[in-house]
């Protein structure tokens, strides 16, 4: 099980965000990103998870069980900095789409709703419309995302943002499982998220216009 | 994939209330015609068929813009659009989820709606089966619109009138479907089943043109 | 010899433009002058009188305004299949173009209509189809604008253009599938040309000189949404570098 | 009207159409070049071109 | 105050909505309209008065409903609310910048489509003057409906049956008087005066309205 | 200068989230909200700004120059969880637009857009359109909206989310010196802002369904 990121490089209007960011994750391996605001953490997670078009560069996904076409935004789960819950619907209606929509990927099993609602600390409030939701229990409820259908890899935009402290040490809790569960991890923060062995790559921002191709 | 049909169903009736503008909105429009023909009843009957298929034409583009733009703000398409599911099956199902929520509505109000116009009952019966067989094509279309739609940073309306154009082979075949059941010389068929064909053709090319745009209008 | 992919290099496109223009321009000066004269030179049709003559506009703008969506799809292929900048500046700036002539068309048209048909319009499929892609390239043209990232743009455009594309043949046969007033094709169709020559001479020439009208501007205006692009993206680079500069100053 | 009314017309218009696209097409392009050329003038140039002593950069 | 006209005006025409668009939106629906009735000049011109309001109409809806909505969803509204302008001139200014991007170039646009729906210079005139006192009146009711759709977390569909019904009498008072205008027996001032003065009435009743309606939508 | 909170409760749905919550604030003085994720405070906040009725209590502002009625959100500055900002617009766009339609409050001067954004340490993207922002600058720019118009109060909404380090010592030096020119911070926050003398009130959640009404 292997995330490769060759030599990807990203636009956004005319600049070039980064430049030739090459990684490999294994199973049980996690990459943290950091850097200042607008240095373009954002902009490599969704490149990665194929949301972005790479100026240049690829992205491959390699495991024993599957098939060789595999998309590498298959075997990934994405928690951008919006939640993907739709404010009408109840929790537990939102949790079941993703859980049928998205569904287990080889080689895992995602937990229940309910099992999901717990493990992020809020099982009581999952009849209450997303909407009405406070925003660390919307933020929660959006990472109980992640347990409901599994995929080895997290794509992580801030998970923290917003959360309380308890919170924040729950989440870190179900990374580490994650992680022990020969998981991958890469996640975009600026708070510490207390993995140990956990890779860092830097993000300075701005590395070029696309002048050159005129 | 049927989660997706139930959600996107659920929440046209919850949230945008799609069903009953709709109607309303059709309602409002057949019912003003009269006013500008008169009550020349003949004449209505004549018109009949042309004015509820415009006027089913114009309550299937409301809301037909936002179609995509809901989920892209809230996030929703980023993970729609990462899953492996071929991405214009997806854009299927929801085109389905959309017609059965604004569309079969108009198909099953439309007989009222030929009993305002004084149609009689072969001209309803034929401009409903032909509002069933259309109204989709009609969807599709606009669901090509409203994927370009989520690229715009500012987008919207001028989609609209981007794929109107489109639209109006379908309302040509509709219509002149429904006059050829009631008017002797003209054989009901073969518009028909051109219509048939125009809408199995952008059932196919509709989605293809809509994940089209949505891949590549990621940012 | 140049290849394919040396055309596709921005800057030699600009060389071999800056080449070709003049010529392009001056081929189109002495087609027109031959095209216009034989026009106002030969008699009027027997039918239609003297307003034949404004056949040799009308039609020509007409062939044209297809011909120019026609370029268009074959560069929204190549921005979507090949990536390739240069297909998104081709139908970036062919827009316009195909907007005038589409114009042109509807205008003549109906300039010919009042005294052939009485009217100026009428909402038959051939005129309403022509209306609908003149209304398509204004909205291309507004999508273009709309959109600040051009790469995007272009790819966005590509796939409205690409599924735009299935009025091109309803307007050319819209008048075999539907019957209307307007003229059936007669120049190109199968089995031959059924117009007179006096007429068709005139016709031929003014066709090809529109077309080369069409050509010059198409690579005149690429060449300048090349340079366009250059002076936005080295004013862009201008400004991050004093940015960085001022950044470690202070 | 007289046919010539609407020949003339017709020329005139597609006249006034096409001249109005050439003379756009042909202002853009100077205002462009104009650009181009003061650009190059305060110094900045593409870090492909070549070098005005005519060295590949 | 001026600063949200200008705000509003400036988001209508970017937002791919405003005056082209709006226009060309309205262009394209009255293009429609001849390939259902058919190429029949006469009844064209009959039916063109009804057909131009109810163009106009729906492109008046276009977006209305979200007036508020969009404010709401990035917090402005919140910020809006908590100034010491009268609440209900805030809503009379949003609702002027939207009828100036939305409904005046409809208005201006009005006599193009006339001629295209082969309407004499009296209809066209009538047609005009009608849509200029009367989509306002639109507007204004626009904006209860959409103000108390803000409210409702699943409000869609109740502000369709609240708005619409009252947009009727609108329509109805602005297509009879531009049919009073060609028709000889029928006067033209009677109908136009009621219009006139329904407009007045929700100019006053629309932004109080709307204002009571977000007032107690707070949450 | 003083902004009263006399025996405030609010309700959500039909459980009461607090109840008889009073406090006073003079020029100066700060009070943190602290608490769990989904104990109150976001709605404690938008009680106190007008933006929510409240079950029963009421705030009052009281000024030397004030007119008696002025209602008290008049004289706060609300930053939400949302930025209150429009995407399509550019940042300029968006905080002159405030600017001019908040207006200064009585006693108080607002800065120029160049200088707010300047203090927030994004002055060279006003151009670009607020979508385009990333997260963190977002916010950056939403905080500058409270610096171009003056209002003596300010209500922050864990104004420090998606934040990097920096920025936020410089929103805490901000914070600071509003405090400093006699205004009133009222924030809820789950990271510590660094004030010195700042009251804390602690949130606990649900206060009770209101029975007793029936
Ligand atoms: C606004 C009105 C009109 C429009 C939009 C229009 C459009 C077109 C188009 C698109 C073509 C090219 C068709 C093809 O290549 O098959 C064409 C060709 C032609 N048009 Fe029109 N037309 C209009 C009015 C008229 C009128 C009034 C006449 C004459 C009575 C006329 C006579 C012709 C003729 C003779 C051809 C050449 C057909 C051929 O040889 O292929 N058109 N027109
Ligand atoms: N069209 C554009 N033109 C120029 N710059 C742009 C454009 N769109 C986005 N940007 C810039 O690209 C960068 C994208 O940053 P990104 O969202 O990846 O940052 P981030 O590291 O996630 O920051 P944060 O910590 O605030 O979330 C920002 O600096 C933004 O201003
Ligand atoms: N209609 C409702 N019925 C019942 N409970 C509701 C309703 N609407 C909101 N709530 C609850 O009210 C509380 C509101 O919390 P609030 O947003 O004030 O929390 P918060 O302290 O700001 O939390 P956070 O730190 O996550 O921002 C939440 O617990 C939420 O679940
Ligand atoms: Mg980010
Ligand atoms: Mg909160």
């Amino acid at each position: 099980m292997r995330l490769t990121v060759e030599a990807l490089s990203a636009r956004r209007g005319e600049d070039l965000i980064f430049k030739d960011v090459s990684f490999t994750l294994s199973a049980g391996e996690s990459l943290i990103l950091t850097g200042r605001n607008g240095s373009g953490k954002s902009t490599l997670l969704r490149a990665v998870a194929g949301l972005l078009r790479p100026e240049s560069g690829r992205v491959t996904w390699e495991s024993d069980g599957a098939e060789p076409g595999t998309r590498a935004s298959e075997a990934c789960h994405y928690l951008g900095h919006r939640n993907a819950m739709k404010a009408e619907l109840s929790v537990r209606e939102n949790l079941e789409f993703w859980q049928n929509f998205v569904g287990d990927f080889a080689g895992g099993r995602g937990m229940t709703v309910t099992g999901a609602a717990d493990a992020v600390g809020l099982s009581g409030i999952t009849h209450l419309p997303f909407g009405y939701l406070s925003a660390g229990q919307q933020r929660r409820m959006a990472f109980a995302k992640l347990l409901v259908a599994w995929r080895p890899v997290w794509i992580l935009d801030e998970p923290t943002a917003a959360l309380d402290v308890s919170a924040e040490s729950v989440f870190t809790a179900l990374i580490k499982d994650h992680l022990g569960h020969d998981g991958i991890v890469l996640a975009a923060t600026h708070q510490p998220l207390g993995l140990e062995n956990a890779q860092e790559l830097k993000m300075t921002g701005f590395a070029g216009v696309m002048e050159s191709m005129w | 994939m049927i989660a997706l049909l139930l959600r996107d169903l659920k929440l046209s009736v919850r949230a945008g209330g799609g069903a009953l503008i709709g109607v309303l909105f059709f309602t409002t429009v057949v019912a003003v015609i009269p006013f500008g023909v008169g009550p020349d009843l003949n004449l209505l009957s004549r018109i009949g068929p042309a004015i509820v298929w415009i006027g089913a034409l114009l309550s299937a583009l409301l809301g037909l813009d936002r179609m995509f733009q809901t989920d892209r703000e809230d996030g929703s398409l980023d993970l729609i659009l990462m899953q492996e599911h071929p991405l214009a099956l997806t854009v299927l199902v929801k085109c389905l989820a959309h017609w059965l929520g604004n569309g079969l509505p108009l198909v099953i109000a439309s007989p009222l709606l030929g009993l305002f116009m004084n149609m009689d009952e072969v001209a309803i019966g034929a401009t409903m089966l032909t509002l069933l067989v259309g109204t989709p094509a009609l969807t599709f279309i606009g669901a090509v619109g409203a994927a370009v739609a989520v690229a715009l940073p500012r987008g919207g309306l001028l989609v609209s009138i981007l794929v109107l154009p489109l639209a109006i082979p379908v309302l040509i075949f509709g219509v002149s479907a429904s006059y050829a059941a009631v008017q002797d010389p003209a054989p009901f068929m073969p518009p028909f089943l051109i219509l048939v064909a125009i809408t199995m053709f952008f059932a196919v090319l509709g989605p293809l043109g809509a994940a089209l745009a949505l891949r590549n209008a990621g940012d | 010899m140049t290849k394919l992919t040396d055309l596709a290099n921005p800057t030699r496109f600009l060389g071999l433009a800056s080449r070709l223009l003049p010529w392009m321009a001056g081929i189109t000066a002495i087609l027109f002058a031959i095209g216009l004269y034989l026009s106002f030179a030969g008699e009027g049709d027997y039918q239609q009188g003297m307003t034949v003559r404004i056949m040799y506009v009308h039609v020509p703008a007409a062939w044209l305004s297809m011909m120019c969506y026609s370029v268009m799809a074959a560069s929204a292929i190549g921005t979507l299949v090949w990536r390739h900048p240069l297909a998104d500046v081709s139908h970036k700036a062919a827009a316009p173009l195909g907007a005038a002539f589409t114009l042109i068309a509807l205008a003549t048209g109906s300039l010919w209509g009042k005294p052939m048909w009485g009217t100026w319009w009428v909402w038959d499929a051939r005129l309403t189809s022509v209306f609908v892609l003149f209304l398509m390239y204004l909205g291309l043209i507004a999508l273009n604008r709309a959109m600040d990232d051009p790469g995007k743009a272009a790819r966005v455009s590509a796939v409205l253009i690409l599924v735009g594309f299935v009025n091109i043949p309803i307007i050319k046969f819209s008048v075999d599938w539907w019957n209307t007033l307007h003229q059936p094709a007669s120049v190109i169709r199968m089995g031959g040309s059924t117009i007179d020559s006096t007429f068709l001479w005139p016709l031929l020439i003014m066709a090809f000189a529109f077309t080369m009208l069409f050509f010059t501007l198409h690579i005149a205006a690429m060449r300048n949404e090349i340079w366009r692009r250059r002076v936005s993206a080295q004013r862009r680079m201008a400004a991050r570098m004093a940015g960085q500069t001022s950044e470690k100053g202070a | 009207m007289t046919h010539t009314f609407y020949i003339a017309m017709s020329y005139g218009i597609a006249a006034l159409i096409s001249l109005c696209l050439i003379t756009w097409v042909w202002l853009d392009g100077r205002a462009r070049a104009k650009e181009l050329a003061e650009l190059e003038a305060s110094g900045i140039r593409r870090r492909s071109a070549p070098k005005p002593e005519g060295k590949e950069a």
